[in-house]
Formats: C-alpha cells, structure tokens, sequence
C-alpha cells in the first residue's frame, strides 16, 4: 500500500500544474505545426517535443543532472551547437548567385533594417504596463527580424537566456510563415509593372571567385566588427570546406551526419527552455508581436531598397528580390519566384533571388556583431 | 531489515509492479483501439502529407523551376 | 640503465595481478563470443575491448583523465548514451503490427514476470552466505529479465552502479542467448497443436495512427509514470522522427550514425567497469544465475498469458507468440517463428511475433519506470 | 534610465546598426568586384586543382597501380 | 557617437598586434599550402582557419568559453580527439601486405631512429643561445619523425601542449613534403640496381590471422609497453572492428563519420595553440629544422637497414621499401612505388611498401609509448 | 642539469628506445610467424562467420519469410 501511494505521489496526475498543462499543449501544437502542416520541421519537432518533455512534473528533465539539462549547458550555454550548425549551412551555401551580382548583398543589408527598427519597437513596449524589455532583451527580441534561426539562438543566448525559448519558436515559427507573410508586403509596394521586370542573365562564376569569397567574408570581419567573428567565422569555414573542393568528406559530414546529430539536440535544449514561468508571460506575446513586425519591416525596407537601386541601376532590378534580403533560406527567395511568376509566368526569379537570401545570411549575422558589441559588451 | 521483512516488500512490489504495468498497457490497449476508432482509414493520405501546405509551389512550377535552374548550371559550367 | 629499470618497472609483465589476468581473459572470452559466435558483437565486442583496456596495469585508462573514464562519467554517468540508443532503436522500431493488434500488449506485460520474480529471488539469495543485495541491487538485476540492453544499463546506472558490468554482460549475453534458453521453455508448455494454431491476417495500419501511437504512449506515461518518461521519451522522440515522414533526415543519423558512435562509446564504457573487484565476486555468480532464472521466467508467463487469452479470445492465439514478450527484439520474434514452423511449415508467425515483441521493450521501460520510483526515489 | 532616454538610445544604435550594416557589406560589394578584376576567368581550373601537385603520380602510373592491386586482390581471395 | 566609440574600440583595426597579423598569414599560408597545393588538406585546411581565427583581436576564441577553448579543453588536453583519430585510422588500415612478410616490421624499426636521433639533436641544440629545450619538450619534438599526425599531437598534449601548435604543424607539412624530401636521400642511398629489384609475390593472408593480429600487437603492448596501450588500443580496436567483420555498421562510422568529425575539430583546436607567444619564437624554426632532419635521419635509416636485410635475406628485398618505413601513410609507400618505377618500369612496389609503412605506424606508437613511459613518468 | 650531462641522457634514451623498439617489434615477427603456423590456411570461412552460429534460421526460411512480409507490406499499402 505504501508503495502504490509512492507510486501514486510521483505520477503525473497528482502534481500537473496547470502551466505546465498549457506549456505541453503548446508543445503538442508545435507539433502538430511541424508534422500536419510542415512548418520548419527539423527544428519545431525538436523543440515541440522537448517543450513536452521540460514540462512533465515529477520527471526533472530540466533539472541539474537531467538530459535536457546537460544537452542545454553543453550546447547552448557555450554557444557550441548554434555555431557548428552555422558551421553546416555554410557548407551548403552557394554563394555564386551572390558574387555574379554583388549589389544585392545592398538589399541583404537594408532588410536588415526589420531588425533595428524592432530594437526601437520592442524598447517603446516599455511604456505599456507588464512590459519591461532591457536593451539586452530588446537586442535578443529584435534578431527575430533577422530570419536566421543559429543567429538568433546564439544572440539570445548570450544576451538574454531566460527569453531564448520564446525567441526560437517565433524565430523558427515566422521563418515558416514567410509565404503568408511576405506576399501581401510584396503587391502593396510595388506595381504589377515593376513585379514584371525580366533580370539579366547572371554571369559565370570561376571557381577561384568561390574559394576567395568566404576568406574575403572572414577578413572584413575580423577587420571591423570582431564581435561577429563566431558566427561569421564558423559560417565561412563551413563555406571554405565547400568551395575548397579539397576537404569533400568533411564537408559533406558537416551539412549532413553532423549538423542532422546537433539540429537532434539543438531543438531538445531550445524546447527545454519552454518553461510556463518564462513563456507564460505578457512578454512572450510582446515577442511574437514584434517578430511579426520584424519581419514585416524587413520584408518592406528590402522591396522599397529594390525599388530605389532599380532607379539608379544599368541594369534592371525586380523590386520583388528586395523581399528575399531577410534570409529565411530558401524559402523568401521561393516567394519572391512565386509572386514574380503570377506577375509574368515566363519569368523565373528563383538564381537570381538566391544572391540577396544569402547576403540576408551575412547581413543579419553582421547585425548580431553589431549588437552583440554594442549592447553586450 | 531482517530477511522475512525484505522478502515481504520485495513481493510487495512484485504484486504492485505487475499490476502497475498490466494497469498501463492495459490502458495503451483502450487507447490503440480508440485511436483505429476515431482515426479514419485515410482514403487521401493528404493531412499527414510532409510538405508545407502553405507551399506556394505547384508541381508544374517546381519543373519549370527545375528545368530553368539546370539551365543556369550548364551556362556556368 | 636507470631508463631500462623505468622502463621494466612500468611493464605489464612486472605489475599483473591475478584479478586482472582473470578479467582479460574474460575479455577475451567476450571478443570470442562476439566475433566468433556471433552474440551480439555489436555491443560485446567494444565491451570486451574494453574490459581489456581497463585490466592494462599502469595504464589507468579508468583512472581519473583516462580515456574510459571520461567516457563513462559523460556518457552513463549522466545518462546520456542509454538514452540516445533508445532514441535510435525507437527511430528503428515499427509499431505497425502492434497497433493492429494490440492484445499483444499483454503479452509484453506479463513477460515482464521475470523482473519481478527475480527481484524477489535476488532479495530470497540473501540467506545464502556471501549475498547482500540491497533491494537497489535486486531491482538492478532484475531488470535483466526485460531483455533490453540500454534499458538495464540505464537503471543500473541509477541504482547500482557497482554491477553495471556485470549486469550489462549478462543482459546482453542471455539476449545472444535467447535461440537456446527460449525453444524448451516454449515446447514444455505448450501442446503440438497449439504451436500449429494460425494467426489471422494482420490489418492494415494508417500513417496516422503510427504519427499519433508514440505520443500516446509518451501522453499515458507522463500521467501515470513519470520516472519511466526519460526512457519512454526518448524512444517515443525517435520513434515519432520516424513516422512523421518530416525529418527523415534526422530520423536516419538517429537510427544509424549516431546510434553507431554511441555504441561504441557504451560499450568500451561498460566494459570499463568490468574490474577484478567488482567481478570476479560471488555477487558476479548470482547475477548471471539470476539473469538465466529471469529470461526463463518472462518466457513462461508470456506463453502461459498467450494461452489463457487464447481460451477467452474470439480469434486464436497462438500461445508461442507469447515468448516473443520479453521483447531481445528481434531475436526472440524470430525465435517464435522457427519454433512455429516445426510445428506447421506453412504458419510463418514472424510478422505477429513482432508486435508482443515491441510490447515488450515497452512493458520493460514501464517497469524500469516503476522500479526507479520505488527503490530509486 | 527613463522611456525617453531608453528610447533615444534605441533609436541611437537603430541608426548606428544600418550604418555599419550598409557599411560592412558595401565593403564586401567592393571587394567582390576587385575579385573579380583580379581573379581571371579560369582557362583551364589547374591552380585550385584538389590535388597535390607535388604527387608523384602520373595517371599512368596509377592506372597500372590499379591493376597490379587488383590482381594481388585476386590472387588472395 | 559613443556607440561608434564602442565599436570601433572592438574593431580589428584598433587592436591589431604584429604578431596576430603575422600569425594570421601563416594561417593564410597553411589554407594556401592546403587549397592550392594539396598539402594535407584535411588536417592543413581546419588548423590554418583555427590559427586564423585563434589570432583575431577582441574575438576571444581561445579565451576560457571561447569556442576553440573549449574544443581544445574537451579533445585535446583529455587525448580523446587523437585516440578517436588513431581508432579510425585502425579501422582504415589493412594489415595484409605486413603479415604476409613480417620482416618488414624491422624497417618501420629502424625508421624510428629518426626520433631517437632527433631527440638527441634537440637536446645538443640547447648549447645555441635562444633554445632551452627541456627533456620533455625534446621528446615531443622529436616524435615529429615518427611521420604519423595523431601520435605527434597526443605526444605533444602530454609532454610539451605549449610546443603542441609548431609541433603539429612541422608534423603534418613534412608529411605532405616526403614526396620532395625522401627520393633524393632514397637515390644518393642506393645503386640503380638495388632499385631495380623485384620482389617476391605476396602471400595469402588469412581472416583469422587479420582477426588475431591486432590482439597479438595488443597482448605484446599489455606486456611490455602499458605507456602505448592508449594509442596502440585505440589503433587495435579500430582494426579489430575492421576484420572482425561482425560490426560493420561500427567499422564504417569510425572510419567516415566520426573521423571526420573529430578532423574538423581536431584541426580547429590545433590552431587554437598557434597564438604569436608561443609560435613566433626561435624554438619554432628549431622545431622545423629538427623535423626536417627527423624525417630524414628515419628515411635514411630505413633504407640502410633494408641494405643490410637484404644482405642476410634468402629472397631479395628491395631497399627503398626502406623509406616508407617512416610512416607518413600512404604517401611513403607510394614515393618508394614512383622511385622504383624510374628504374624498373615494370616493377610495382606499392603492395610491398604497404607492410613498412603501416609497420611505421606500429613502430612510431611504440616509441611514443616509450617516451612518454622514460620522459612523462 | 649542465649540457653533457643532458647529452648523455640523450644518448642513453636513443639507445635504450631504440633497443625497445627492435625488441617490441621483434616480438612482434614472431608472433605473426607463430600465428601463420598455427593458424592454418581457411579451408571453408566457418569459423570467422560473421553470423551468429546458433542463428536458428536456414536460409530457405529466411527466403520465404522475406516473401511472406513482402507480402503483408504490399497488402498494407
Ligand atoms: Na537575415
Ligand atoms: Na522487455
Ligand atoms: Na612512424
């Protein structure tokens, strides 16, 4: 008999609280995101499921000495698993469309603007009662706007830990919902005309172009903004292994067994800090808002950008590419090809909304230096 | 603890165990069968589709899409 | 001179102790077993290996910075490789013939008999002089009844870490040995014609319903047995990675790569606390009779189930598939089939094997849950 | 510090961050386009060539290699 | 304006020192030797873009919590990384060639004089104002002419972790120079004639004796060598799971994916240790005069013992097989396979290489073994 | 530790590796001689199969429960 209420005092039933309840329907619904409807999968499914499991009572996950524990203060806490799967996506980036057409590396920068102006944003929800962002969370907030899940983890990370849980879904959440996001922003700013626009034909790129151009990346870094050089850095060694064409089986190990074995993790540990303490707050819904926003700032600095370099320009420029600048790899650039294709169907702008995703890449990692030296110092 | 006192907490949780885990699975059998109940045979496999629904790509895009991006390669090459 | 005295001094020959000796040659007799006979060399050969790495004299690989030594304080200690072989053989796991079937369940249950029994006789080995197990110890032991590596290793990391060696050993020995302990136990008691009775066909199974079995299962857990949902989780992760179809990429590491370098962790790990003290005891001697008692018993109660459901069950059951209960997946389903077809060569019962057979690596984990919050609490 | 001040150092770096942003990868656009002046369309892709150039081995060589191996395999199995 | 001030009080500019620019062009100089030149690349290409980013001003990459810190702390400084590369190379290496004709071991014996001798060298460099090498530091330099990366790094990380960067490096570029360095010693050596020989038909080598041939090298260590047990069983354990052929599944992740891994972050964290203070000293271009000297004191010593073996021999021995005694697989064996074809093009001696050249391997972990046993005691 | 005397040591540490290294290896000759003799040539692969020897299935069995779940897979789809 004792045992069985031994049994009894651990069991779930007995000690369910109710944030806990609602924290594991959220994880369920990130679920059901991931599985039902695709979003983001390799990562939601992670985090949903470690969301689940860092709120069973009883069961100490996320406790000094459970599971989640260590997977968050080996990889997380050092900043390891962020940057090794940085590592990963640099060694599946082609950087050719980029370099054939180095001015949309302009549109990369100024949708980068979604991000500053949701610093601002996310500040003046101070003044609204229940808010209290400092500009550390404010900075950790407004990465969201930088479309770039490893960058936004790693900056939350060191800024502001306790927000990171609520910073990745949303993170990983709107990254899903460019297609819905993004195409409305895109038709109110521009005119059927302008979404018309034929783009030249890209040029080669030799290969030499490619080995050079992460180095080329890495040194301008290290040159003037030191602080963005783990990201960046491990970006462009990723991208080096690639083009190097020299290093093929570890190249091929870090965009494939590598980064699979860490995104396992990095999911788990970012679910583990879905706590109903901190994500049950007025602050997580302020976060979705301003991810929201960010985006939707990024989104429209990036076409309006397009628009005036296409006035300036030789060269035609399809405003729509303006919307790719917010990374979201591959998918802002599938949208600006899907936008553009019911504009004109025989005009494909997939090649050529690669060159402003990638240089959304390294935009919103050069944001995070930037944040990362001014605010976090 | 004298050795008839052990034996009599370790049948105790002999019993409790046993029970414990026939009461669990037992209820992992009502809820298999809940779950055939009230989960349609899928007569479209379309809701456990693994692609985004918001996908904002039809097939014959993606070909189209394809065919041009593989005429870019070979332009390059 | 005084370099060769150095040398001479620090020499194998010069420092053996018996114990040590003793324990290379059981290594070796591991190394035999695995490669020659084929016993589940995945894990008894990095065992062996190990078990003679950690026997060298001077070499103090498990010695504080010794290379076993962080292996094992990272990887078990924590709890960590258990838990991700779990994740992976869930990747590998499919519950497609459970679910069509799910009176199997019980059969996984009452399989797991052997535990409980051997705990009981674990205590009961406490009059003969030179036993003292705790009811930690016993529970340890018993775990060897479920016939699953990781989850033996798990709970005696937890509850009597001493006997981890032996109690791996023996687990995974008896797994090997399941084609040889099993047969006589299953034809005792059962009747020729019982072995004959043919299974109906089994029915088809939706994706759905295996998307949703691995959170129902997690679900049911967190309300009723939380201690068991490190275990359970981990292997629901991995097993809903590998229905929902959205993230085989990280379903494929989870089930190959990943779960391969963790298994050679775990074994050298394993094998590092088979040291001539903790072995070569009368303790060593018990586990393994008790080990035998236990598989011999889960067979029995999974046969005796089968029969007694077989009588008040509309379609037939045929008794045998009750041995396959104590999961040593797929060993003991393929066990159940060729003992089938000497009763009848056309009744091929591998497929309706398998569904007790998943049972119970599940009805096994549910009771290292129970045993956790009893004894471990 | 108050809203104000909070928000005067907000809208501070706002405009410091798209400076730099611009900046930096203005920068990159000038150091793409030197590379380009610089960096020769490749007649033939020798210099970045995978292989060690010091490798002692012609295609020959390696060819009669092979089959010198693969004759030695054989004549093992 | 005090932003700005931050910022530019972060940047690389303003705190650029001449030594990490120095440095940064050897790391720029190890990615060209490795992209351009084919050098070792993948060892060449991490440790050069560690080195460039262990040198970046503000970075902290090396500083306790910096990525390559860590790195370095968790793999190098425990031996982990080294002994995971030396399992995977053990499961790359086919011992066939050595079995069939087992005196080839004594020319990867007499190769090893190049580390004995160079041990020497160091030591009398000590009466040269600018070096004090003490015995410790000799040791790690000298095993530089064991030709064999892991073995230097693991030496070095016990003996002299300062030296560790210089060393690895002199290692790694020596290798991937012996096509350049052994022909002329093997020439000056040698008569035309003595090249010109042919040697006998290899032997049939059976499984089991491949099976029992690691655990023989094992036992043999055990006695007489317990300092070399890490790295000759690591090597071991790799072959065993190699010709075992019961873990396949085992073999191939050690020798693909996990040695990749490890690759990537050994490189990184060797040039982690590539910092100006300890590289930008005298004692490094002591360091690589000694190596250069190293390998060829080893290449020459080889090459004379298989003179004097082939004096002694009923079938005839070629004496450049000598050189690949030095290890530096499989690069050694294939510089005697070219400098015999000039003199005899139908005489292929990269089979009969192959026994001296892994033999080397054997030959180098034992004298690492020694050493740490005499010096590290 | 003046020079000649860190020189003798040096010395003394190349022959004695030295030494070591021949002998070590040495032993190691004889070993694989012994282990050619009596390891005689594998008339049939029996007894290094990788296979579990106890394995109660012969291969016909394998074959037609390979087509018995062919068959069930298929019924299911
Ligand atoms: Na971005
Ligand atoms: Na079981
Ligand atoms: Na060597």
């Amino acid at each position: 008999m004792e045992g069985l209420l031994t049994l009894w005092r651990d069991t779930g039933l007995a000690n369910f609280e109710l944030g806990q309840m609602i924290m594991m329907a959220v994880g369920a619904g990130l679920l059901f995101l991931a599985i039902a409807r695709g979003y983001e999968p390799l990562l939601l499914l992670p985090i949903g499921f470690g969301c689940i499991l860092a709120n069973i009572p009883m069961a100490g996950f996320t406790e000094e000495g459970g599971v989640l524990w260590y997977i968050y203060y080996i990889g997380i806490e050092t900043g390891i698993f962020p940057l090794l799967i940085f590592m990963g996506v640099g060694a599946m980036t082609d950087f050719g469309a980029l370099i054939a057409n180095p001015k949309m590396l302009f549109l990369g920068a100024s949708a980068q603007f979604g991000i500053f102006a949701t610093l601002f944003g996310a500040i003046a929800l101070n003044v609204v009662p229940g808010f209290e962002f400092s500009l550390a969370d404010a900075s950790a907030i407004a990465i969201i706007g930088g479309a770039d899940g490893p960058t936004a983890i790693f900056l939350a990370s060191k800024l502001a830990p306790e927000l990171l849980g609520a910073i990745a879904v949303a993170a990983y959440s709107y990254m899903a919902l460019v297609p819905i996001i993004q195409p409305p922003i895109m038709k109110a700013l521009t005119t059927s005309k302008e979404r018309e626009i034929v783009m030249e034909q890209l040029r080669h790129v030799s290969k030499r172009e490619k080995i050079i151009f992460p180095l080329a990346v890495l040194f301008l870094t290290i040159l003037f903004l030191p602080a963005a050089t783990p990201l960046v850095g491990m970006f462009c060694l990723g991208n080096l292994m690639r083009e190097s064409g020299v290093v093929d089986r570890l190249s091929s190990t870090a965009q494939n067994e590598l980064i699979n074995i860490v995104t396992i993790f990095l999911g788990l540990a970012v679910g583990s800090k879905l706590s109903a303490e901190s994500f049950l707050s007025v602050e997580t819904l302020g976060i979705l808002a301003l991810g929201a926003v960010a985006f939707s700032i990024g989104t429209a600095s990036g076409v309006m950008m397009a628009k005036v370099m296409g006035r300036f320009s030789k060269s035609p420029i399809n405003p729509l590419l303006g919307a790719a600048g917010v990374s979201a790899v591959p998918m802002a650039a599938r949208v600006v090809n899907k936008v553009g294709l019911e504009a004109n169907p025989h005009n494909f702008l997939l090649m050529h909304a690669m060159g402003p995703n990638v240089a959304g890449v390294l935009g919103s990692a050069v944001a995070a230096g930037i944040l990362l030296a001014i605010v976090g110092g | 603890m004298d050795i008839s006192q052990a034996l009599a907490t370790a049948a105790n949780i002999m019993l409790l165990g046993m029970v414990c885990v026939f009461v669990f699975l037992g209820l992992l059998v009502v809820a298999i069968n809940l779950l055939a109940k009230f989960c349609p045979e899928e007569v479209v496999p379309a809701p456990a589709k693994p692609t985004n629904t918001n996908d904002p790509l039809n097939p014959d895009v993606v070909a189209a899409i394809t065919a041009a991006v593989h005429k870019y390669r070979q332009s390059r090459e």
